[in-house]
């Protein structure tokens, strides 16, 4: 078991949790040499694990998931701990290990209670990790759920402002979310498996494809409404700007970045190849949400005065794409909505480490309270245009190729329908560079607003290394973008061909 | 040639930006700008290189039985989308890229010089530097781009670096909202032009592979472009409100060169532009950026010639716009905005003649493109004095600290240099031989009368108001009656220090010499040679008109007198109307903060905080009030416990007991 | 006339209901805590007479009885402690006004 | 056929039963509560003699009449003034009581008469049937652990008492 290489993604962080136990109350020192240590080695596991990837891949290995391996968990309902990665998660993996690497640095000066925030903030990433690596759906949940519960305790008790009204919500709205996840869970295990034996494994049930039409359309709207919950689809998306106004820097960044892609990665690899037929039949409902989504938030987003909120809706609108994408059901748009995810969660996390930093020495968030940072943090200020262009799809960033990838495969549905969304859709980058650019003007650039702040300090080296690691990042996506593409196009084969056969 | 001088064109400007950008910090000032200009020089020279290699060499790759050739130096995939649709970056060589080659790295480095000077004392000289590398890579990238793909990218490139630079000041609060405006309406305008690529794309992609468009990249210029007439028109064959596919997507694609060249319902942003740094505007705001819509329509002139609707639509929407921007130039009072509109003005000029070109023989007569041919040759001219006017006119606001017409006057005396090469300029754009101005801009009026005399016409006209607004800056800048100011202050204005001087001198002498320039043998939409002859009929016309409007602004403008006053009063609507652009900046304002800001995005923002939140918390409170309810059942008084107990238990017997009987 | 079960059942009764009416309606936790002595006798008899009259050879019915009393005995006396202690808490006796536990 | 004395002796108790416990949950004054509290217990205690049980009447007698009386006597002493009047009942709580009493009461008794296991021997019969039960008879069951004996129980109630002791000591100790 422990020969596999995934399935120590789950263990290192446990490592890290029991390293944290061990440590003092206040000493900082101790926790601060377990946390960069445990999530350098996340971070190179990640990065040997995409390179063995390319390689095996290279060497023509054409089996659906690398690295597989499955031990049997409890034997009356079929459930294993069965670990296994594509392209995508691969992708995911190394995305959620640099959002880990950066949120430590970004989370240098945590308090009160340091020890606790890492412990959770640990959990958090178990959980996150795990679900990467699972192909058994049982186990997927499990860590989906892990991932979510320690969510409440960071925002509750390291958060600001109404901050226990927002971790509730948040809780609450996620947990209702999982809810439905649940019951479409049991539907898919069941209804696929044989002989009064429910069938957890993915794969096995992708290959099966016995779930009968009718019962798949329930299946589908259950399992993408629990996961498009997550995925902030309009109108489950108000736990978002809260949630996310509310929470401590790293556990925005780790939100936005990495748990919010857990939606959308939930939302193909078990609603959409689990159940093609009813993905097929019905992704126009989800279609006009999403689409709704897209413009929507970046609407909201030009009003709003607090940064974070401004991030939390800018989030909706680009998480909508992601969704958006994904049910366009062709290689190209779904490629462009993985692209999609990764550019988000860099830059996503890149903005609130900044709005983290800026809040950190300013203590404020409201926009019409500051002015002219670059003048007064030079550094922050760069690092906050150089966030504000990859968001509005400058090319040479990231967000650029995710976007054009979702525009010119969503274009390939040719039914009027989907041209009208993918048009509107397509206007939110007008949208997007309105509000970026409101925020730029107000924040970074014009006069300095108020006197105290000419005071203040620019980055220190923790905080550089955090942005600097996530903007490499950023333009190595944007500027070499084509082996993420391929290796990504590569992953959606199986998925493409279930969907295919649907028709 | 080598692939190795096409790389470093545009791999120098980019490492430039990086070092400058990065490393500008540490940087002193003079190693900053000293790196930026020899780094610039470089580039110069070998563009110069390639132009004249591809002009001059008469390598067979380049030059085939006298026609000209397109060549794709190198073109590596970036990123592939489908089969058929493939990103590629690459550097395509034609006459006009190698053209536009060599004005962009000219002008760049009249500006980079010119900049040591006149960005002296300016903080962040590092980053102006940096981000003039910038501006200079991505406009080259995407003059050579091979592939339609590949331009809107180093399209987006420049609408930042422009970003970048006209908020340069970034403390000033107009100038960060002009840098805004400039880049959301250009942004704005290319979303139709993504839209208009996605059309195409999508239907050249969907063609069958063994089709007459192959199975190429459906990005790719020289594919699209080297179709025979009418396949793509046929090919394509949906149609949406009775235009074809091709119409439809090369009029969107249009929309995105109307906004960086500012036409008409997409100009706003350029005046605002002005709170630029002048050298900027020199470079981005008259030379090279906003050229770009021009240049989009030549690289794509093939297509457009097969929908002729499209080139109706250019031509309307320039002429439209050439006549606006020419008459409200005649009533601005601050010189940038005035160059402003001239640009304006004169691209639209381009834009016409590009409308008016006809590849094909009309009544017998073969014009071989004439219009096409004009108008990049009036790119290049324009390119030439209207940078060397803008640079003028930094050169008078360095000596005044104002941009204001009525701060200045009576300057001859003062800057003879800037006085002289300015008037060069005012020749050269009113279109007075022997200046550059009249060869380039008679080549198009012949375009435009060819194609009918109506536009030729009203073309002529715009040239005679060119001329009246030039010479009334020139006039009110130089003559008029001198600011009594300058005899009073001990700091006199003064020419220019010799690094912005040179550049004057250089441009001016350009300009002066530039319309000789065989240029129809070197630059055709075909390849093929075009043999200039001046029109005489046309010529003498364009030529009285300019004169007539100079001499009227001479009347008018040459000494101190109350004519243009009472001219004002006399028509008071219309001046105000002129003078306030008529009202395009208003109309936006009402529609982008009233409606999108104030009731779109509010209303959205409101719904979503008190209808979708409200019916989340709603839900929550409507949990609550139950569980409040229930509550009181948990009274904590035992005695209601025991009377509940009790109740129960009785009911529970008594259902038991009426079962069981 | 015999002295059947149901002779003994009915004063069983009429003393258990008492208790109930007794314990819905006080609020004296001393009155309350009669009203369930009278309860609990209530069973006691029960208990007593089931055994006599229905298994009239064993003693389980007495044994219960026995240790029901003595619970009982041991039950008042933690009550009757607890009630003190509340008493000198907040100064009365009163049901009603003992609440902070509720939730 | 029973004799005229035992019935007549279990009318006196029956009604002194009937009466006191209703008086007991009537009385306003808590003293005269408990009062007839005890003249309840003793009417059950006597009913256990006249049932034959004689060692579980003295219990009764001696453990509810006479300690458990004591400690409500004290507490009652403590608590409040002997002559303190509780206040008058509300007609709602007093309706809702006789409510669920009267409804308990007639649910029962109704449960009782129609049940037909009920209809058995009279009290003569009983106790002719059933040996006589001597302290001989309970010391020994309560001390064996075989069948039908009680040792574990008795430990446990003795375990019971102790903890109650200990729970009362330290519940109503002063702080």
């Amino acid at each position: 078991m422990f020969s596999n290489l995934l399935i120590w993604f789950v263990i290192v962080p446990i490592i890290m949790m029991a390293g944290l136990a061990c440590c003092g109350n206040s000493n900082m020192k101790a926790i601060r040499a377990v946390m960069v240590t445990c999530s350098t080695v996340l971070l190179g596991m990640a990065i040997w694990l995409v390179c063995e990837f390319l390689r095996l891949r290279g060497a023509g290995d054409t089996s659906e998931m690398l690295f597989q391996g499955s031990w049997m968990w409890y034997e009356p309902l079929n459930i294993h701990l069965a670990v296994g990665v594509d392209g995508i998660s691969v992708l995911m993996l190394l995305l959620s290990a640099i959002i880990v690497f950066a949120g430590t640095f970004a989370s240098w000066k945590i308090s009160p209670l340091p020890k606790n925030f890492f412990l959770w903030f640990a959990l958090l990433s178990t959980g996150v990790f795990g679900f990467f690596i699972s192909i058994d759906m049982f186990t997927m949940f499990m860590f989906y759920e892990v991932a979510l519960i320690p969510m409440y305790l960071l925002i509750g008790v390291w958060g600001t402002g109404r901050k226990e009204y927002s971790a509730m919500k948040l809780t609450l709205m996620l947990m209702g979310g999982s809810a439905f996840l649940m019951l479409g869970l049991l539907g898919i295990a069941w209804h696929s498996g044989s002989a009064g034996v429910p069938e957890w494994n993915i794969l096995q049930i992708a290959h099966n494809n016995s779930i009968d039409p009718s019962w798949q359309n329930l299946l589908f709207c259950f399992t993408f409404v629990g996961f498009g919950v997550l995925g902030a689809m309009f109108p489950f998306h108000t736990w978002s700007p809260d949630g996310h106004a509310c929470a401590p820097t790293a556990v925005s960044m780790l939100h936005a970045g990495v748990l919010m892609k857990l939606g959308g990665y939930g939302c193909f690899r078990i609603a959409i190849y689990l159940l093609p037929s009813a993905a097929q039949e019905l992704s126009w409902i989800f279609i006009i949400l999403t689409g709704i989504s897209i413009v929507y938030g970046a609407f909201s987003a030009c009003v709003q005065t607090d940064l974070k909120y401004i991030n939390a809706y800018s989030s909706v609108s680009h998480c909508g794409m992601v969704l958006f994408a994904i049910l366009m059901l062709n290689q190209t748009a779904m490629t462009g909505g993985i692209l999609q995810m990764l550019s988000h969660g860099l830059m996503t996390a890149l903005f609130f480490a900044l709005i983290g930093m800026i809040y950190g020495r300013t203590h404020t968030r409201d926009i019409r309270q500051m002015g002219g940072l670059m003048k007064i943090m030079p550094y922050l200020g760069v690092c906050y245009m150089i966030a504000g262009f990859a968001s509005l799809g400058l090319p040479g960033m990231s967000g650029f190729v995710a976007e054009m990838t979702i525009f010119f495969g969503a274009f390939e549905d040719s039914d009027l329908f989907h041209r009208i969304f993918v048009i509107a859709a397509t206007c939110s980058i007008v949208i997007t560079a309105v509000y970026i650019l409101r925020v730029v003007g107000k924040l970074i650039l014009g006069p300095v607003q108020d006197e105290h702040h000419l005071s203040l300090t620019d980055a220190s080296w923790w905080e550089r290394l955090s942005t600097v690691t996530l903007i490499v990042c950023l333009a190595g996506i944007g500027f070499f973008p084509n082996w993420i593409n391929e290796t990504i196009q590569n992953s959606f084969v199986p998925i493409v061909n279930a969907l295919q056969a649907a028709i | 040639m080598g692939i190795t001088l096409p790389i470093l064109i545009l791999a120098l400007p980019f490492t430039m930006f990086l070092i400058l950008g990065i490393g500008g910090v540490k940087m002193s000032r003079k190693l900053a700008g000293t790196l930026g200009i020899l780094a610039n020089g470089a580039l110069a020279v070998m563009a110069y290189i390639v132009a004249f290699t591809y002009f001059f060499s008469g390598e067979a790759q380049f030059i085939l039985d006298g026609v000209r050739q397109q060549v794709q130096l190198f073109d590596v995939t970036w990123l592939a989308f489908t089969e058929r649709m493939v990103v590629n970056i690459g550097f395509l060589l034609d006459p006009i890229s190698a053209m536009m080659l060599v004005v962009i790295t000219t002008i760049s480095f009249m500006v980079h010089l010119y900049s040591w000077g006149y960005m002296e004392h300016e903080p962040g000289f590092q980053r102006y530097y940096a981000f003039l590398a910038l501006f200079t890579f991505s406009m080259l990238g995407l003059v050579v781009a091979t592939n339609i793909f590949q331009m809107y990218i180093f399209w987006e490139l420049v609408g930042v670096s422009s970003y970048l630079l006209i908020g340069f000041f970034y403390k000033l609060p107009s100038a960060v909202s002009a840098s805004k405006k400039a880049f959301i309406v250009t942004r704005f305008a290319d979303l139709f032009m993504l839209i208009g690529i996605l059309v195409l794309s999508y239907y050249v992609s969907h063609t069958p592979a063994d089709g007459p468009l192959g199975g190429a990249s459906a990005f790719n210029f020289m594919m699209l472009n080297a179709q025979p007439t009418n396949v793509l028109a046929s090919t394509l064959g949906a149609t949406f409100l009775s235009g074809s596919v091709l119409t439809w997507a090369m009029i969107l694609i249009f929309v995105g060169g109307m906004g960086k060249s500012a036409m008409l319902p997409l100009h706003i942003w350029l005046p605002d532009a002005m709170e630029g740094p002048t050298p900027v505007s020199a470079l981005i705001h008259a030379a090279t950026m906003v050229v770009a819509g021009v240049y989009l329509v030549a690289r794509f002139f093939p297509l457009y010639c097969i929908v002729p609707d499209s080139l109706t639509f250019i031509t309307v929407v320039g002429a439209i716009t050439a006549f606006y921007a020419a008459v409200v130039a005649c009533a601005q009072i601050d010189i940038k905005r005035i160059l402003a509109f001239s640009t304006i003005s004169q691209i639209a000029f381009m834009m016409v003649a590009l409308g008016c070109a006809y590849n094909e023989p009309i009544e017998g007569v073969h014009y071989s493109g004439l219009g096409y041919m004009a108008g990049m040759f009036h790119l290049f001219t324009h390119a030439m004095f209207k940078a060397l006017l803008f640079l003028g006119a930094g050169a008078l606001i360095h000596a005044v600290h104002s941009n204001d017409y009525t701060k200045m006057g009576g300057l001859r005396k003062y800057m003879p240099i800037t006085h002289i090469t300015f008037l060069i300029g005012c020749l050269a754009i009113a279109g007075i031989w022997p200046f550059s101005g009249f060869f380039s801009k008679d080549e198009m009026l012949a375009a435009m009368f060819n194609r009918h005399w109506f536009w030729g016409a009203w073309m002529t006209m715009v040239a005679g108001l060119t001329a009246f607004y030039m010479f009334r800056m020139y006039y009110l800048v130089f003559w008029w009656e001198e600011n009594p100011e300058y005899k009073t202050s001990h700091h006199k204005p003064h020419d220019a220090p010799w690094q912005m001087s040179l550049p004057l001198i250089i441009l001016a002498a350009v300009s002066c010499v530039a319309g000789f320039i065989p240029f129809g043998e070197l630059v055709t939409y075909n390849g093929e040679p075009y043999h200039i002859h001046i029109e005489a009929p046309v010529a003498a016309t364009s030529l009285t008109v300019a004169v007539l409007a100079i001499g009227l602004a001479t009347a008018m403008y040459v000494k101190k007198n109350p004519w243009p006053t009472r001219l004002k009063n006399m028509f008071p609507a219309l001046w105000q109307a002129a003078h306030r652009r008529f009202y395009w900046d208003e109309i936006y304002m009402f529609i982008t903060h009233n409606i999108i800001f104030n009731i779109i995005c509010r209303g959205i923002a409101w719904f979503d905080r008190h209808i979708i939140d409200g019916a989340m918390d709603g839900m929550a409170a409507v949990t609550n009030w139950c569980s409040v309810r229930i509550k009181g059942m948990q009274s904590g008084t035992v005695t209601a416990y025991v009377r509940w107990y009790f109740i129960g238990a009785v009911l529970l017997a008594a259902i038991t007991w009426i079962c069981l009987l | 006339m015999d002295l059947t079960i149901l002779w003994y059942i009915v004063p069983s009764v009429i003393m258990f209901c008492a208790g109930v009416y007794g314990f819905c309606t006080r609020k004296n936790m001393i009155a309350l805590l009669i009203s369930l002595e009278l309860m609990l006798n209530s069973a006691d008899l029960n208990f007593i007479v089931f055994n006599r009259f229905l298994f009239p050879g064993t003693m389980d019915g007495m044994v219960f009885t026995l240790f029901a009393i003595a619970i009982a005995a041991a039950e008042t006396a933690v009550a009757i402690a607890i009630i003190i202690n509340i008493y000198r808490e907040i100064g009365n006796t009163d049901i009603t006004s003992v609440k902070q536990m509720k939730f | 056929m029973d004799s005229v004395a035992n019935i007549i002796l279990y009318f006196v108790v029956a009604l002194c039963i009937a009466i006191f416990s209703v008086l007991t949950v009537t009385s306003r004054k808590i003293l005269r509560a408990a009062t007839y509290l005890l003249f309840v217990l003793i009417g059950t205690a006597v009913f256990y003699f006249q049932l034959g049980y004689q060692f579980l009447g003295a219990v009764q007698i001696a453990v509810y009449a006479g300690g458990i009386m004591v400690l409500f006597v004290f507490s009652i002493v403590l608590t409040r003034r002997p002559d303190d009047v509780a206040p008058l009942l509300d007609s709602h709580r007093r309706c809702l009581g006789i409510c669920v009493s009267v409804a308990g009461a007639v649910l029962l008794l109704l449960a009782f008469f129609f049940m037909p296991l009920l209809d058995g021997m009279s009290l003569t019969q009983c106790l002719e049937s059933g040996k006589e039960i001597n302290m001989d008879t309970i010391g020994n069951a309560f001390l064996g652990s075989g069948r039908f004996q009680y040792l574990l129980p008795f430990e446990a109630v003795s375990v019971l008492l102790l903890a109650c002791i200990i729970g009362g000591v330290t519940v109503a100790r002063k702080r």
